[in-house]
């Protein structure tokens, strides 16, 4: 009767929800922070009636401690939050990437700094995602911009997360994440789902941090009789501390190079309209929808201009940005902060093209015309 | 002295139907989401209104303090 | 032909036009067309006047928030004065009759009595929005969505007792349209 | 009860430019507000020397409408910031407004130390068991099988008794009162305001957008209702058990001052001034 | 005491290559390690499916001697990881070790919550009134009046009882022992870990390079010397109040099981499952 | 009898303290850690002696927040911490820098992430101390290299802190925190004290954050007669709670504006053997120290090599790299991290020049060898 | 059954003398930092040194379980 | 002519070759020329073996570590065994004479009774590293650093009560070296 296709009408942070249920999400921990509260809710009704659990824990430094706890004990852990519980949770994400543990973090970004303003959208956690906890270590952070690929790359991410055991942040913004749009909810046999790689040997000759050749050790659950040590002090291939500097220092050398040599494996971007496009802007999140309605609007008066959307935000897409300034004869970075992706973009692309700004700090999503404007220099759209 | 009187902030009054609830004499109405003082003929100035509302929306003026 | 259509609806905080906005974007969608719904917020999650918007469009829909309103719905004075200047010069207002308006205006004008018809004729407040669907509704037109998508919409999305009610306040809010 | 009228307080200790507060229609914050203001007319404090302190929430709005030295933290850290305060002017009276779950969710730790310490803070919570900002999750206060957005199934959640919690980890006074007692609550942060210490006064209040919505509890009038109903003074219960039974306790649990924290900072300080 | 004799003990629970500890010499984290060990031998858990879960801290090594799963944390945050744990795996038996500073200075908000919840984690806090790790700051348990590195004029903050916190909090199962009461402290710890809910059990400790040095207490055996002459079972006092006064209580102070909360949990779930 | 100069031997974290005594500290709020320790050690002796006070909080989020409450009460105020506490840190302050409180944070680095190796030296957090908390925000960092330079630049950051009325982080690292080394404390009338604007008018007329000139509000004390509001959330200039987008959005401009704007009067650097230099090492810390010592070897081979010491890390001193890449032909900087500082340079200079990494992660302080091998491929120092 | 003797693992003991100071036979000392089983044949085996040592350096082996 | 020394001293974690390293800094530059002192720790505070440097010279010392190391003290088996490879071919080796070395090297070699000069002559164990410094001073030489100015440096940093014993101590240390 209805011709929808299977497709319904969906919140972004809801199908949040939905994809880590598919991808096999059965434990969630988290505090509820505006605006991503609905993915606490949604999943406080949905875990329990698939076996899975739901906590509210007493504070975002508890939730993230419990979903690295969770994950060892077995399940796929989630959390979400937005800027100020993500602060709160800087010290623990930095420990899920030492001890490697696979878990996923979701960041609906509003506006900041502090409490700033909270109902509003904002992209000012993009550095963050990358610095905000001490001491180097691998970051990945994946930027959906719609509600269907909000679904998608939350699948993806607790992929990611399982295959490298490592945390895997997704930066929404509150565009997305309050936003409905149409969604379809994918069948199991359509999803890639990867699990974390078990042990291969017996218990008494597992060595619980010895990486295999794609550098990520195989990991046992607490209870599956591997009985082995977990800190977030340099250990040795044991998983034990260690005072051996050099030992110390490859193992962080290690949890880097696992995510940044294996770079294409985690690549995601969107090219529009980039066949032949002098001008580009570089986009992602709430913001890309903007750039592609100006893009169309700048191609109805011949302007060569396309988008390079990167979804893949961390680790940086070096390459492809590399490709695109070889190209490209003006580059705009367009976000909702004061540049933050523009300073990777500019460091790689600006040594062969002017690279330039388009931010926005007020709460309101950059527009299409704005956009227009900043490119032309109010030629069109006046 | 002054002689008392009820007043009212209609800027402040949200309709939460509070003072509408505690008052004993039936004095108060909400109309269109607002509190109305209908019938302040009746009030005793027992000053549970004042009270109650958690807008400081209304309130007793004159007569002597501290009764 | 139908293309595509930006509708923004205003109104208090306990007004429901949020329900009302997704309401009408669920139909698209189950119609098959596509259609987009945002809505902005107070400070964390209450505040005073309530914003919702609806794109529906049969192409994709690129930028998601309104910039070109078609048809702007305003249950309050306040909400019409906040957001009048947003639409578009040959746009439709539709407003309760309870706001005053400037009449003098270019784009079409219905100045209805929606919170009359829920509160005096439906029986309770609470279905304005409903009353409102019905009038946007009847502004969109039954070429776009077919009156039985919309009835599964709102039988969906209010809370299952009181479906009847709202249907009724949905034809209503059609009348007062269409007389 | 007080020696201001109504409207002369609202004048004289609010920023009547700032109001209406943001709060919905019938919430218990507004009126539990009041009880502060009145209070500390009543003292007779200086209106220079009172710094009032929140975090974040509904409640935590609260120091914006007051006509203070006011300070609105971070979700949680008010009693953080306020020790930071009153360390370095003791002679400052420090108030701080906290939700249930800015102080005992992820403000618990700092409850506890600041009891601990003993430091002079008065120390007030709305206490409407629901986070009202972020729209009606579960807190530490909600009591078990209740619901909430996050409770869809009902709350497996022990409640914290917040006074319990506060005088357990070092509280010098200690009461409750809630927003349809008004007049109580006054006094117990009256004799809040006047203990030299951390005094810890519990203030139920009432939700009805949402924790009100959720639980089937009626209108904001059959909540101060519900209230009137089933609390009891516990200087009452003290005399006959019996009336205790299954009602929520309220009045001055405990009242035992002790040295106070800076003071006994300046002890250090004179020290070396001879 | 145990069915096991001390070697075979050492041999069948520690990582015997790890060894010896970095504990200093008569630090009393060593002996409470051993009750530990002792009573989950005892109770005859099976290793693999025990979890011992730790912050950090000179205390927080333990887990790293101990052949069980084991998990060493971020500062404060043993309880938060444990409550993952348990809530993830009901069927492993979680046990947290954590300091006095890990577990009621930067922990303290996570203890009365997982104290709240009664999940069932078998807390076990070696408490040396100090912060061993770091070089000998006061910490949340010092003695007033005592000395530390960041109280050189004396220690002004009051201590916290760490067993009347926890009870007060919601632990259903709360006693003290200390390093020299060892087999009351392995007893206890039976105890908590056959009480299906959350168990707190506070172990004196001793610090002789800190706490010790800095008031003056004489080595580890003079400092074991003190508990010996300072403690008395609060079943001795029970009987007669007096020879309380002015001592350390020991003991078992509160066994009151209630529901646990991951068993809660299960009962929302079984509720699908028809 | 002795000819020491009024010199003594002193340990870094010491001379910190020293500096903060100098400058002003009444305040000191903090929770130990390892290799800050020292700091709150000695001001827990300090302080009381000269009617300041000292407060070991119960956490690192209660002593920033306690911090923050100091200096609106009218002291400054400093705490130090190591990575794991700088980084539950970071919301509060984020929440300094929208209040515009100021305050001195100082992180005296060691080797993470997570706990890792805390008693070695490290420079991880660099990124993190201007990306650490959500939102944009100012960050202003200094890095002194020596015990006398810990002294001198910790008076410096209370006056840039005062001055800006924002937070000012001072990055050590554990080289020069636990070394010690000679310290001339200077006399009180050779020290620049800077003190925040008081309130010049009356306190009917005061609006709390409307800057003057500088882009700077004055800033009463509570208690001082002044009553105002001050709040995490985005406000206008009497400093109440705005919904305005973009009163929001220009408060966010210019409180990062007040900071990049003057960031003349905030930079500080050193320059050595850099007149013929045609290789530039960029070094900073610990790290600065190998590098001159190696330039001093190199030189002695005729190789042309010089340094440029940033001490201002944030805000990016890009006017002076960019000085400096138009004389270089190659730029290296080397930093015990994976290369974070090198972001920023490459962005800049790399448009100029090829600029490369010396990087070190192993919890040792790189050795003047190292930069030499680095530098010269090995040719001299073999 | 086995005869009890009590052993040592040197390697773990640390000097710090506690065993030395509950045994009440002067069964032990310390020297050169280590603790030293001077007197076995004064030793009654009952257990104060194993059960208080810190680092499981000193120990009973043989006898009947559960004495 | 003296210009500049790189000192390594080592032991067990409660030897306190750290304090004795302070004090030779604290001299030199009490002396007027310059110095800088480092040490290496264990796991946060504490921890088994314990390393002390001391760089002194007339120039500014830029790298602040020990990279050539003129004089290696060590006080136990371990700490010989850990940073004898450290020690320049033409340096000087103090070790207490407990410790095993291999004789057959071209750094100058002096194994002396310092522990059992604290322990037996001075009376406690406690002030073997003040016996250290003696040695070393004895090494480094009164033209560098004058022996007023060394006692001064050990009075302020030992325990006022126990200055005697520990300048005996000193005494006794240089005697070790000079016989
Ligand atoms: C670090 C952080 N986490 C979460 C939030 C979101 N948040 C704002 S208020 C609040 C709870 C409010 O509840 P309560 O303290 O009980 O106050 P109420 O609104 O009920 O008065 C939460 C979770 C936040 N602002 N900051
Ligand atoms: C976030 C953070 N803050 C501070 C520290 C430094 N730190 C390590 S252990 C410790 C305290 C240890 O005291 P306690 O828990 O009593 O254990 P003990 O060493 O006395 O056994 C501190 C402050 C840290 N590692 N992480
Ligand atoms: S209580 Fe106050 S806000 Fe509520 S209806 Fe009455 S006057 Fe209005
Ligand atoms: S004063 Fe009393 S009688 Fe009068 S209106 Fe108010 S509540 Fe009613
Ligand atoms: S949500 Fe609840 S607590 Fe918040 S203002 Fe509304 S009624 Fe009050
Ligand atoms: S410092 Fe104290 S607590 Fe830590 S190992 Fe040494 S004696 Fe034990
Ligand atoms: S108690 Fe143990 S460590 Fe201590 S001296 Fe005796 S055997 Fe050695
Ligand atoms: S078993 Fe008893 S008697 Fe024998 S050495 Fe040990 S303590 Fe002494
Ligand atoms: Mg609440
Ligand atoms: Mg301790």
């Amino acid at each position: 009767m209805s011709n929808n296709n299977g497709y319904k009408l969906v919140q972004g942070n809801e199908a949040c929800v939905e994809g880590a249920l598919a991808a096999g999400m059965r434990f969630y921990a988290g505090y509820p922070i505006t605006p991503s509260t609905e993915i606490a809710e949604i999943s406080a009704q949905k875990l329990p009636q698939i076996g899975g659990k739901f906590i509210q824990m007493e504070d975002e430094l508890a939730s993230m401690a419990a979903i690295i706890g969770g994950s060892l004990a077995g399940l796929k852990s989630m959390t979400a939050t937005s800027g100020p519980g993500f602060s709160l949770m800087q010290e623990n994400i930095g420990y899920a990437a030492l001890a490697e543990i696979p878990c996923v973090i979701v960041n609906v970004q509003r506006g900041g700094p502090s409490t700033g303003m909270p109902t509003s959208p904002a992209q000012g956690d993009i550095m963050q995602a990358k610095w905000g906890t001490h001491g180097d270590h691998p970051s990945i952070s994946l930027t959906p911009n719609s509600v269907q690929e909000t679904y998608e790359y939350t699948i993806k991410a607790f992929n990611i997360a399982e295959k490298y055991r490592t945390p895997v942040v997704l930066l929404m913004d509150e565009t997305v994440g309050h936003m409905r749009e149409k969604l379809k909810i994918k069948d199991s046999s359509e999803i890639e789902v990867i699990n974390r790689k078990k042990p291969t040997c017996e218990p008494k000759d597992y060595v619980a941090y010895r990486p295999d050749e794609d550098m990520v050790p195989q990991m046992a659950s607490f209870g599956e009789g591997y009985r082995y040590h977990v800190t977030g002090l340099t250990h040795d291939e044991t998983g034990f501390p260690t005072n051996n500097n050099d030992v110390s220092g490859k193992l962080v050398q290690r949890i880097v190079d696992k995510v940044e040599k294996n770079i294409d494996d985690i690549t995601y971007y969107e090219e529009y309209r980039m066949e032949d496009a002098e001008i580009v802007i570089v986009a992602f999140g709430g913001v890309s929808r903007a750039a592609k309605s100006a893009i169309d609007d700048m191609r109805e008066k011949n302007i060569k201009v396309g988008m390079f959307r990167p979804i893949t935000i961390w680790p940086f897409l070096e390459k492809q940005i590399n490709d695109v300034a070889q190209k490209a004869k003006e580059i705009y970075v367009a976000e909702m902060n004061l540049g933050q992706y523009f300073l990777e973009v500019d460091r790689v692309a600006g040594k062969k093209c002017p690279v330039k700004k388009i931010n926005k700090i007020n709460g309101e999503l950059i527009t299409p015309n704005e956009i227009t404007y900043a490119v032309t220099g109010g030629a069109i759209n006046d | 002295m002054a002689e008392k009187s009820l007043l009212q902030n209609k800027d402040w009054c949200k309709g939460c139907g509070v003072c509408v609830g505690f008052c004993p004499k039936q004095v108060l109405v909400i109309e269109n989401e607002k509190c109305v003082i209908a019938y302040p003929e009746k009030c005793i100035f027992c000053g549970q209104c004042e009270l109650r509302c958690p807008d400081n929306a209304i309130y007793i003026v004159g007569g002597t303090k501290d009764e | 032909m139908f293309q595509k259509m930006e509708l923004r609806l205003s109104g208090s905080g306990g007004q429901g036009v949020i329900l009302a906005a997704i309401i009408l974007a669920d139909a698209a969608i189950e119609q098959g067309i596509n259609a987009i719904q945002t809505q902005s917020y107070g400070p964390e999650a209450r505040g005073g006047s309530s914003k919702a918007e609806v794109i529906i469009s049969k192409d994709e829909i690129k930028f998601p928030k309104v910039t070109n309103c078609d048809i702007l719905l305003c249950l309050t004075q306040n909400s019409y004065d906040k957001y009048i200047a947003s639409l578009n010069k040959n746009g439709i207002l539709v407003v309760d009759e309870s706001v005053n308006v400037n009449m003098n205006e270019s784009y079409k004008i219905y100045k209805l009595p929606i919170l009359d018809t829920a509160q005096n004729k439906i029986g309770t407040h609470m279905v304005a929005n409903i009353v409102s669907v019905g009038t946007l509704y009847a502004l969109i037109g039954e070429d776009v969505i077919s009156k039985d998508v919309m009835i599964r919409s709102i039988t969906n999305r209010v809370p299952p007792v009181t479906v009847d009610k709202n249907i009724y306040a949905f034809e209503e809010g059609i009348k007062l349209i269409r007389g | 009860m007080t020696n201001t009228n109504c409207n002369e307080m609202t004048q004289k200790y609010y920023r009547v430019d700032r109001m209406p507060h943001i709060w919905c229609p019938g919430c218990g914050h507004g009126t539990l507000m009041n009880t502060v203001v009145r209070a500390i007319d009543k003292v007779g404090l200086n209106k220079d020397d009172v710094v009032v302190v929140s975090g974040i929430g509904c409640s935590s709005r609260a120091p914006g409408y007051m006509d203070f030295n006011t300070l609105h933290t971070t979700h949680g850290r008010a009693l953080a910031f306020a020790t930071g305060i009153k360390m370095a002017n003791p002679k400052l009276h420090v108030i701080v407004i906290m939700g249930d779950g800015d102080s005992s969710a992820i403000g618990g730790n700092h409850l506890i130390h600041a009891a601990r310490r003993n430091i002079d803070i008065t120390t007030i919570v709305f206490n409407n068991n629901i986070y009202g900002m972020t729209g009606g999750q579960f807190s530490p206060t909600t009591p078990y099988g209740d619901f909430a957005t996050t409770a869809p199934f009902g709350n497996i959640d022990k409640a914290f008794d917040l006074c319990s919690l506060a005088q357990g980890a070092g509280a010098t006074y200690v009461g409750r009162g809630t927003a349809y007692h008004a007049p109580l609550m006054q006094k117990l942060i009256e004799k809040g305001l006047e203990n030299k210490g951390f005094s810890f006064i519990e203030g139920l209040s009432l939700c009805p957008t949402y924790y009100g919505r959720k639980n089937k509890k009626g209108n904001a009038f059959k909540m101060h209702s519900y209230f009137k109903d089933n609390c009891v003074d516990i200087k009452v219960v003290e005399k006959n058990p019996e009336k205790g039974e299954n009602k929520i306790l309220i009045g001055e649990f405990y009242n035992s001052p002790k040295t106070e924290y800076t003071e006994g900072y300046q002890v250090i300080i004179d020290k070396f001034q001879k």
